[in-house]
């Protein structure tokens, strides 16, 4: 097959024989891409979202008990007393932060990174017409989409939205008063939902629906860490849900699934359930999605990342074997560590020193890619343009949050870092200058092709700089903080816990400087948020002015998501596309052009 | 090192050892980063687009990096196996006599630590959830002998230094989390279950404890209570000034 | 099952035999398990034994036969392999954690025996 | 372009797309499932010693269900083998059971689920505990028809075995202290008893209605391809057999262990 040279018809004629109408086409659409396009803006749109929760938090962080400015008295007047005068209330202040947690994993990252590049990049890579069940694909987006709506209305609801955090540990989240919780459990189920069907369909259409020769060891590395991820989600999101059950059941028919017996409730009267019930199997089930759930969010970044290394470094991809072993061993293990995250419950030896060791062992493969893709750079011709600088960040910003994850797996020194500030930054460190990096890399790389035109160039090197300077500026800190010993989730920055407060007859309250730090940090977050101002303007503005592409292929890729007319018509390719070598075939001595398609 | 990661006042035996692991921990994180981070800047400088117009379809040869992957586990086994596991079971394997403690029972209650004491004789009096009140927050079952001496303070932890102590966890609600910094303790109190965190404290002084885990909206305001650490007479003269009493009810008043 | 080349009847009549053998297999399976379960067995721990292994086998025999699994594809014993493995991972260290617990920790009891909170069992004088 | 191997399998894994989504779907199932038997056996090695009722649940009516759903599962089958082997309609009648035998489980649970919403515990001033059906409730009395419970509270149960004479016992309003029926917050037992059956039962439900569509409407497209409705005869006939394997498993862990 060769590559269409025209670009400019959006539409191959021969498609052109009914033209769905914009319901059809945007709304209800079967189309891989255009669901992921659905699915990408969604996410985008949460992502803000959940920034803006976490920007009124760092407010209350900073400044405890001082009105919000301009934003403070609009959330008064939505949202009523719990934000009275404009100040957050700590129940405010829980249910932001639970809101935060939830949405930027469930309804910003993993939309984004699984749901929205897999279903636009996946078929395409794999040489498909579409997923394996089209109709099934538009569920999980609407499916998605009402569970964000509930997620979203849960805010205005009186008493407010959940406030357990985003892990919602009983007996707390079984008895905080309101529906938040309620609400909050219901939204899951229709994500969960969402996500199962989701990875029913990625992983049938990886297996089904490869083109002629695509063998599993010609796939690029991206689709191997879908498949990855899809499997992932489908077996450890089920538990999830069976966990959210009977934490409804727990709130709604007053079972005692997750209530010991002799609670007593806030008066110290013994609380009116059977109870029986166990604390920490909330916790088990919750972790044994909980973990998986962090390679969700990690490993199709690292597929983004690792396609646009080999593009831009215009050479192979170094070890890509070890590359899809790892990825496959990652995925396996991550079924058996989730217990690190419960190291404080009161585990005795034998079993900790099970979950730590795998723990340890599942770094390996993670040092394995890191090196993989470093390794990959010697030797290149390395292109930096927006993708590639947004894709290199990622590797050292990954790193730091991958290394310092190991104090953590150890339950010995997790003692004094659990719960603390050190926690935060180590997995902001993955998901925010990590993940969300590569995610954006993503977006500057395949935005050519979604639109037949490229992003500014400058102004995406300008959102670059300023956002690697500001997550940096965020997350370092929380290092310190967190190794002094400040707690996470305090709604008031953990004042209380400050020399200042604790006067000078207590000894290790935190220090000035400690507590000054969360200037610094806010400062930066909320600079972090208008440097993406350039980012946004830039999206939209590119959509009808960007400079247009030459060609289908602008990059000079060798996948196959590169040989298809751009915008991809229904359908995809002009003929069935026949794969004849590996993914990254770029500079292969003897070739006149230094890249050559998997189809030639 | 220490005091490159500003490690904060220590004030117990084990801590040492945490501190300790947390310290070999981050040697070897530093070295791989700074390692990974130099290579990283020469390689982008050595190998970009101008300077190097054509790539290497082959690129780096050898196996340098088979060694340090193999290398990086190596130390992670050694601290895995020399440190964490053998001090983790030495802290939870091997709780020190009671005999020769002192006893501490807490349950944890939003927003304020309950502390019993087994006073003089040394010896707790029985305890029966289903007695749990307002006003009897341990179940305490009155007029057992045992109990007769015990006496219950709120938020207010006294032990003596250089001797251990065994704190028994619970909690009346919901989950909390019973942390002091200085002493390197961090143990979650959970409803339905009592679970023992000790130490020996090495270094006199009044200490904040914190709670670590998200408790509630006051999860945050949880910040009144204190262990004062003194010497074994401040320490004895501080349990008989106290008020004893079998239901201890008259404390929370 | 190979379904792409068409079976003719007579070959199907074979399998057909085959599912009602099966399905009295399940029917006679089920009267044992009442059965074992109507006598009163002595041992409790027998009880459970008979009833989880009558089950399994029951459930050997609708997962290969009724839905062919014992003819299935590599494609999807794969599959099925990794979720048996992660399943059993699951509830065996879910249990295997709740009596993995630090010396002296105790499940406080419920309604009809109280424990003492707090009272490690090796410290009762 | 078509979606290939709808109908077809794909050489390589000799498997069709609905097939390979069935088995990941049901792999799902397995994990949900799986999570919630594990929470069965941490609530049951949790309880405290005899606080575990054994014999709550007529083992005789689980038994029929049982018997029910295994009935259900061949004529599921057999359906499918007779399209197979071009017989639509001995299809149509095999999966008319099917529907049948589907609708009798739910009829026959929602009897045991009715028995249990109406079976009290009374627990009086003087705590002394009385155990029966409700069989009237006035503002001043209720008339129970069961029987006083010896010592304490009472596990086993009163199915089988030796069970006291029940007869109707008249309690005067004034002398309850707390009254309470067998519903899911009775205790842990019955919580994860209501809760694993009623989604089992909710797969039931599921199930028969996506037979029935294609028993009913559904149908239709046999004339038109066949090949294609036979496969999806095959793929609601696993979901179907799923549920059946997953009662085999319900059965004797909640009615006779
Ligand atoms: C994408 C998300 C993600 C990823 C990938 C990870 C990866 C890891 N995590 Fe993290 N983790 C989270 C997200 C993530 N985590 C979240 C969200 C939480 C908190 C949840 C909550 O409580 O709310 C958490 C909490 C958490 C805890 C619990 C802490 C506590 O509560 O006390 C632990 C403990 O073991 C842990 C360990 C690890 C380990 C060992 C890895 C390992 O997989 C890391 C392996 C990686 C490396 C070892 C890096 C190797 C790289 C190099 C060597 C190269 C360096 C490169 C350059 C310098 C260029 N994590
Ligand atoms: C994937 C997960 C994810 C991501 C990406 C983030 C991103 C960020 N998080 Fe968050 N965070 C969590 C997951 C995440 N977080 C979780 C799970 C918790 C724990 C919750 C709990 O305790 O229960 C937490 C908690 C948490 C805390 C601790 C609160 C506490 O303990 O009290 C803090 C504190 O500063 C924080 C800050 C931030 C900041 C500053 C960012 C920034 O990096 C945000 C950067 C993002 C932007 C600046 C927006 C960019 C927007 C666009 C690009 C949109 C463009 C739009 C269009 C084109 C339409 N987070
Ligand atoms: Cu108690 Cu937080
Ligand atoms: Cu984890």
């Amino acid at each position: 097959m060769q590559p269409t040279t025209t670009h400019s018809h959006t539409h191959g004629a021969h498609e052109a024989h009914h033209e769905p109408g914009f319901w059809q086409k945007y709304v209800f659409s079967t189309d891989h891409k255009v669901i992921g396009i659905q699915y990408g803006v969604t996410a985008l749109f949460f992502l803000l979202f959940g920034f803006l929760l976490m920007a009124m938090m760092r407010w209350q962080i900073t400044y405890p008990q001082k009105p919000i400015p301009v934003v403070g008295s609009l959330l008064n007047a939505v949202l009523g007393d719990v934000a009275a005068g404009g100040i957050m209330s700590p129940d405010l202040y829980n249910a932001f932060g639970a809101m935060h947690g939830t949405i930027m994993v469930f309804l910003a990252i993993v939309p984004l990174a699984f749901a929205a590049f897999g279903n636009f990049v996946v078929p395409l890579q794999i040489g498909a017409v579409d997923m394996a069940f089209p109709r099934i694909n538009m569920v999980s987006y609407q499916a998605y989409a009402i569970g964000g709506v509930i997620m979203l209305v849960s805010f205005f609801i009186p008493g407010g939205a959940a406030q357990a955090g985003w892990t919602s540990y009983s007996p707390l989240a079984s008895w905080i008063p309101g529906h938040g919780q309620t609400f909050w459990i219901i939204g899951m189920v229709f994500l969960i939902t969402s996500s199962l069907l989701g990875a029913v369909n990625f992983i049938a259409t990886i297996i089904q629906l490869r083109a002629p020769g695509m063998t599993w060891m010609r796939m690029p590395f991206f689709v191997w860490a879908q498949f990855v991820t899809a499997f992932l989600l489908l077996l450890a999101f089920p538990p999830l849900e069976a966990a959210a059950i009977m934490q409804l059941m727990d709130k709604v028919a007053h079972t005692s699934f997750f209530l010991p017996t002799g609670l007593a409730v806030s008066g110290g009267e013994l609380a009116n359930i059977s109870g029986g019930g166990s604390p920490l199997l909330w916790q088990h089930l919750f972790w044994f999605l909980g973990h998986p759930e962090v390679y969700v969010l990690i490993l199709p970044a690292m597929g983004i990342v690792c396609e646009i290394i080999a593009n831009n470094t215009r050479k192979p991809i170094w070890g890509y074997k070890s590359l899809v072993y790892s990825v496959l061993a990652i995925g396996f293990l991550s079924f058996i560590v989730w217990a690190h995250h419960m190291y404080l419950t009161g585990m005795g030896t034998k079993i900790s020193t099970f979950f730590q060791t795998t723990t340890m062992i599942i770094s390996i493969p993670s040092v394995i890619i890191l090196s993989c893709l470093l390794i990959s750079l010697w030797g290149g011709s390395i292109r930096f343009n927006t993708p590639m600088l947004f894709a290199l960040a990622f590797l050292p910003m990954f790193g730091i949050g991958g290394l310092t994850g190991l104090p953590l797996g150890l339950n010995y020194s997790d003692i004094h870092l659990h719960d603390t500030y050190y926690v935060i930054a180590h997995f902001h460190y993955v998901v925010a200058p990590g993940t969300i990096f590569a995610l954006l890399a993503g977006i500057y790389f395949w935005y050519p092709k979604a639109t037949g035109r490229f992003m500014s160039e400058f102004w995406g090197k300008v959102h670059f700089w300023l956002s690697l300077i500001f997550m940096n500026a965020v997350f370092q800190p929380m290092f310190a903080q967190g190794m002094q010993g400040m707690l996470r989730r305090m709604s008031d920055g953990a004042a209380n816990y400050s020399l200042a407060k604790v006067g000078t007859d207590a000894i290790g309250g935190l220090t000035d400087a400690i507590m000054k730090s969360n200037i610094t940090i806010s400062h930066a977050a909320w600079a972090l948020g208008l440097a993406q101002i350039p980012f946004i303007i830039n999206f939209f503005w590119s959509l009808r002015h960007g400079k247009k592409v030459t060609s289908d292929n602008p990059w000079e890729a060798t996948t196959l998501d590169w040989q298809t007319p751009t915008p991809p018509p229904h359908g995809n390719f002009v003929a069935q596309p026949q794969v004849h070598r590996g993914p990254y075939e770029y500079s292969v001595p003897g070739q006149p052009k230094d890249f050559t398609p998997q189809n030639t | 090192m220490r005091e490159l990661l500003q490690l904060p006042v220590l004030a117990s035996e084990h801590g040492k050892t945490v501190d300790d692991l947390i310290v070999y921990m981050h040697w070897l994180m530093i070295l791989l980063f700074v390692g990974w981070i130099a290579y990283f800047a020469y390689v982008l400088f050595r190998f970009r687009q101008s300077r190097n117009p054509k790539a290497d379809y082959l690129g780096a040869r050898g196996h340098a990096s088979t060694w340090i992957e193999g290398l990086v586990a190596l130390v992670e086994f050694v601290l895995l196996f020399g440190f964490a596991v053998p001090l983790w079971a030495k802290l939870v394997d091997d709780l020190p006599k009671e005999s020769e403690s002192v006893v501490i029972r807490v349950a944890a209650k939003q927003f304020e630590w309950n502390l019993r004491y087994p006073g003089k004789d040394g010896v707790f009096g029985k305890q029966d959830i289903s007695l749990v009140s307002g006003t009897n927050r341990f179940g305490v079952v009155p007029n057992d002998p045992a109990g007769q001496d015990d006496f219950e303070k709120v938020n207010d932890m006294h032990v003596p230094v250089n001797k251990p102590v065994i704190v028994h966890l619970t909690s009346m609600d919901v989950i909390h989390s019973f942390k002091v910094i200085a002493l390197r303790v961090c143990q979650d109190a959970i409803p339905g279950l009592s679970t023992p965190a000790w130490f020996k404290a090495t270094k006199e002084g009044r200490y904040q404890i914190n709670c670590a885990q998200l408790c509630g909206n006051g999860h945050a305001n949880m910040a009144n209570g204190f262990i004062t650490i003194e010497s074994q007479a401040a320490y004895d003269k501080w349990i008989s000034d106290q008020k004893t009493g079998a239901a201890g009810a008259a404390v929370f008043e | 099952m190979s379904d792409h080349h068409a079976h003719d009847a007579h070959d199907f009549q074979h399998h057909v035999r085959r599912y009602l053998f099966v399905f009295w297999a399940l029917i006679v399976g089920t009267i044992i398990t009442v059965g074992a379960w109507y006598v009163k067995l002595d041992s409790m721990a027998l009880t459970v034994a008979i009833a989880l292994l009558i089950a399994s086998v029951k459930a050997f025999l609708v997962a290969g036969y009724f839905m062919h699994l014992i003819s299935e594809k590599k494609m999807i014993y794969g599959i099925l392999a990794a979720t048996a493995f992660f399943f059993a991972g699951m509830m065996y260290l879910i249990v295997w954690g709740r009596d993995q617990v630090p010396q002296g920790t105790i499940h406080l009891g419920s309604r009809d025996t109280f424990q003492t909170p707090g009272s490690p069992s090796k410290a009762a004088h | 372009m078509e979606i290939p191997y709808v109908v077809q399998p794909r050489q390589d894994t000799g498997l069709y797309n609905a097939k390979v989504g069935i088995w990941l779907f049901l792999a799902s199932e397995v994990m949900l499932f799986g999570a919630l038997f594990s929470s069965y056996i941490i609530l049951r090695i949790g309880a405290a010693p005899g606080e575990w009722p054994v014999g709550l649940l007529n083992v005789w009516i689980g038994m029929g269900n049982t018997l029910v759903l295994i009935t259900s599962s061949i004529t599921v089958v057999l359906a499918w083998a007779s399209l197979k082997m071009n017989n639509f309609a001995k299809f149509k009648v095999y999966q008319g059971f099917t529907i049948l035998l589907a609708m009798t489980f739910v009829v026959i649970k929602s009897f045991e689920y009715t028995d249990k919403f109406t079976h009290y515990e009374v627990v009086l001033q003087d705590n002394t505990i009385y155990d029966g059906h409700l069989k009237e409730r006035t503002p001043t009395h209720v008339v129970i028809h069961g029987h006083k419970v010896e010592h304490g509270r009472h596990a086993e149960g009163e199915a089988h075995g030796s069970k006291t004479p029940h007869t109707d016992i008249r309690i005067e309003r004034a002398q309850i202290k707390k009254m309470e029926n067998y519903g899911p917050w009775h205790n842990t037992y019955l919580a994860i008893y209501f809760t694993l059956t009623a989604l089992h039962a909710l797969h039931v439900i599921g199930g028969a209605v996506v037979i029935g569509y294609l028993w009913g409407p559904g149908s239709k497209l046999w004339k038109t391809d066949p090949e294609r409705f036979t496969n999806r005869i095959e793929i609601s006939g696993l979901f179907w057999h799923f549920v059946d394997l997953v009662w085999i498993f319900l059965f004797p862990v909640l009615y006779l262990l």
